[in-house]
């Protein structure tokens, strides 16, 4: 999607706040904030895509304002609700509880050692998105390249700075899921994964670019087309 | 109580229902949110990074071998995991400096440098690190890469994991790898700050 | 600028809030904001294309959020400070005055008939932005047409939605200031502008345009270049 | 205080100091603000457009000249000037339907239609009348349009001011410019609204 998130070279937003060192959290709520992905990844309510997909269908100003974690509640929540393993009215009723009486505690429960072992595995193992596929990949290193000018409704990974630009293919990454249709409920439907290099000039035009720099930027395989040696696109 | 404060304690009651929820669910355990803070407050963070980068200024056949595949040379080292599946390093070169980005989110390579800095989620240096990255150097990080060295900046699009492997300073002659590990910094490891001067 | 007012073609923003009737004002401070465009010009605060570009330097959450006419009040201020009209700190004061005393009067004056004549003159003698030109002008009714794919970092009228794309120019429509120019402080510089129409494919992509539709888009002379049969780029 | 109420008492002051320093400097008066008040609610209006509309209903010759020249047309009516400088019609056909839109700001004719209503300033208009506008319309303003008519969207991005002449109703003939210019709505000259139905 089109979306505020998309930031890669949108202007306005002043200085960075760059801190040397801080905590990871700022509140104790952020640690479970992040601590909950695990038993909603582990239950079934989203994937990493759809995670991401969530995030971005925030409020645009919410997303602008709200503190990061924030953001994966958002998510977290919107999958919770639309898929039916949240009841809305209790989560609120909840909330308000909570609001109202910050101290009362949590329900009892037992600990659960086999959870907290699922958090070392996935944390400590991973959870990769490499997939096999029998596709062939269509690229490979030193190809010139340009992306598609398109603009999908629902969650892509093609940011909308790098659109319609032409590029070299750095590297092939392997084959992985495939966002477009992950991000979206279609599947995992892997596709391969390529490293393209976009010189600044490109991106952003000769007067504007930052001199002697660069942009490398991951696409799945049909975000790209092959450029011939003229400069037209073959299909 | 000003808007701040009344916004972190309505989201603080938001999360204490959903995790309230999930409990009742029988998903999640506060045991769960204290082994998580744990990792992240300890055990998974920078210092995981910087052992590597040592351990590559240290030893060129595990240079080579981190260069090649980040991924089984950090595995190597007993590191790697979430967000660290599929890891790429980016060596810095008088030619070329790196540094990393996720425009569209806050990708991050976890498994060696830990959760990322809030300035690294937040807009302004999502925004304009792929359009004027030399200015956000300078102007936003004190660190003034010259303009003979290409800047090549990493947007983290895809479950790749970037990150960078600084050079080591000169006056390190026969330091040991724990020694150096110190001088590695998170920000020289993301490309936005060198690492610490020998002292 | 690649702002976030840049907005045309950004998901995310939800329904369109659509009131069949409403009035001109909602508030009565609107009414002095309005109205206050005409002395800031008439003083030379600064032009339309200035004034526009003041309202796109907004901090994006505000320019997202702040009541419509208050993006006046920003850019009038903004242009009043940075040209030593307005003293930051005496602003600063009497608005805390007027904040703790909202009945206190403004300062007595003159009603001073001449700058009311110089609002009906303005209003209804209009203050247009065509300008003569030396310059030829290069396109005509029919050509088919590209236009540039660059990020300006100051005012420009190419939104990011229509930048590398093609069309048809459909009409001449003169000469004019060129914003580009004008909104940057460095004169009028007067340029050629023509309608180009482009197809909702050509913008959006094939899968994600409405049907049998079209969007057309003033173009400056510098925003475009022709295209050649061959679909090739002629500068 | 609501927040809504604390910023508009905010933004009140800061208009009443500005205000205060341009009369101070013999600049500004109230009563331009007065007047300009008083032109904005009652003399430039949707009611001047409709004016034009219904003389091209009736006058085939007017109707000629307000598409090849909409700026002198209105002359004749004694309607134009500010952000009317420089008008163009366009004509709704069965084959092309038109809309207006300013995605950069919020540029409108105001010198036939007045100050511009809030939903066409507001980002979800300008966001997405260029992006989906059978859906836009249809969803947004219950105004379907048939797909074999082509939806022609213009976005102001000059100093041109564009505005549309909807098709004249039928059951309307024989009736005076004055009957005919009641039906006309603004939003049937935005394009995202039909003209009343004659009754």
């Amino acid at each position: 999607m089109n979306g505020v998130l998309d930031l890669g070279g949108t202007d306005g937003f002043g200085p960075v706040d760059h801190v040397a060192e801080e905590p990871p959290f700022r509140a104790e709520w952020e640690k479970s904030a992040v601590a909950m992905f695990f038993p909603v990844f582990r239950a079934g309510w989203l994937g990493i895509d759809e995670f991401r997909h969530g995030v971005e269908r925030m409020d645009p100003v919410d997303y602008l304002t709200s503190p990061y974690y924030n953001h994966w509640v958002h998510t977290m929540e919107h999958y919770g609700r639309a898929r039916g393993f949240l009841d809305p009215a209790e989560l609120d009723r909840r909330t308000q509880h909570y609001l109202e009486h910050p101290d009362a505690p949590l329900p009892a429960h037992e600990p659960r050692q086999e959870l907290v072992d699922f958090v070392d595995a996935v944390v400590f193992e991973g959870a990769g998105a490499t997939r096999p596929t029998d596709k062939q990949p269509r690229f490979s290193a030193g190809d010139a390249v340009r992306t598609k000018s398109v603009a999908p409704f629902g969650h892509t990974r093609l940011a909308r700075y790098v659109r319609g630009k032409t590029g070299e293919v750095l590297a092939h990454r392997g084959s992985f899921v495939y966002p477009d249709a992950a991000g979206n409920g279609l599947g995992e439907n892997p596709e391969h994964v390529y490293t393209v290099k976009f010189d600044a000039r490109e991106l952003w035009g000769d007067d504007y670019a930052d001199r002697n720099s660069s942009v490398c930027f991951d696409v799945w395989d049909p975000y790209i087309e092959h450029v011939g040696e003229a400069g037209g696109t073959t299909a | 109580m000003s808007d701040v404060a009344k916004d972190q304690a309505a989201i603080a009651a938001r999360v204490k229902a959903l995790e309230s929820i999930l409990i009742e669910q029988g998903l999640m355990t506060t045991a769960m949110v204290d082994r998580t803070a744990e990792i992240d407050e300890n055990e998974v963070g920078p210092q995981l990074g910087a052992k590597v980068v040592a351990r590559a200024w240290v030893d060129p056949e595990f240079r080579r071998r981190l260069l090649e595949n980040a991924t089984e040379a950090c595995r190597e080292l007993g590191i790697g995991g979430l967000q660290g599946e599929n890891m790429a390093v980016l060596e810095d070169t008088d030619e070329v400096h790196h540094a990393i980005v996720c425009t569209l989110c806050s990708c991050y390579p976890w498994a060696v440098l830990g959760l990322p800095p809030n300035w690294y989620k937040e807009p302004a240096y999502r925004a304009r690190m792929v359009r004027e990255p030399r200015r956000v150097l300078a102007d936003e990080f004190g660190y003034a890469v010259p303009e003979r060295t290409e800047i090549r900046v990493w947007d983290s699009s895809s479950e790749m994991r970037y990150w960078v492997l600084p050079r080591r300073p000169a006056g390190t002659e026969g330091w040991s790898e724990e020694q150096l590990a110190a001088l590695v910094t998170r920000d020289s490891m993301i490309g936005v700050g060198s690492v610490r001067a020998p002292s």
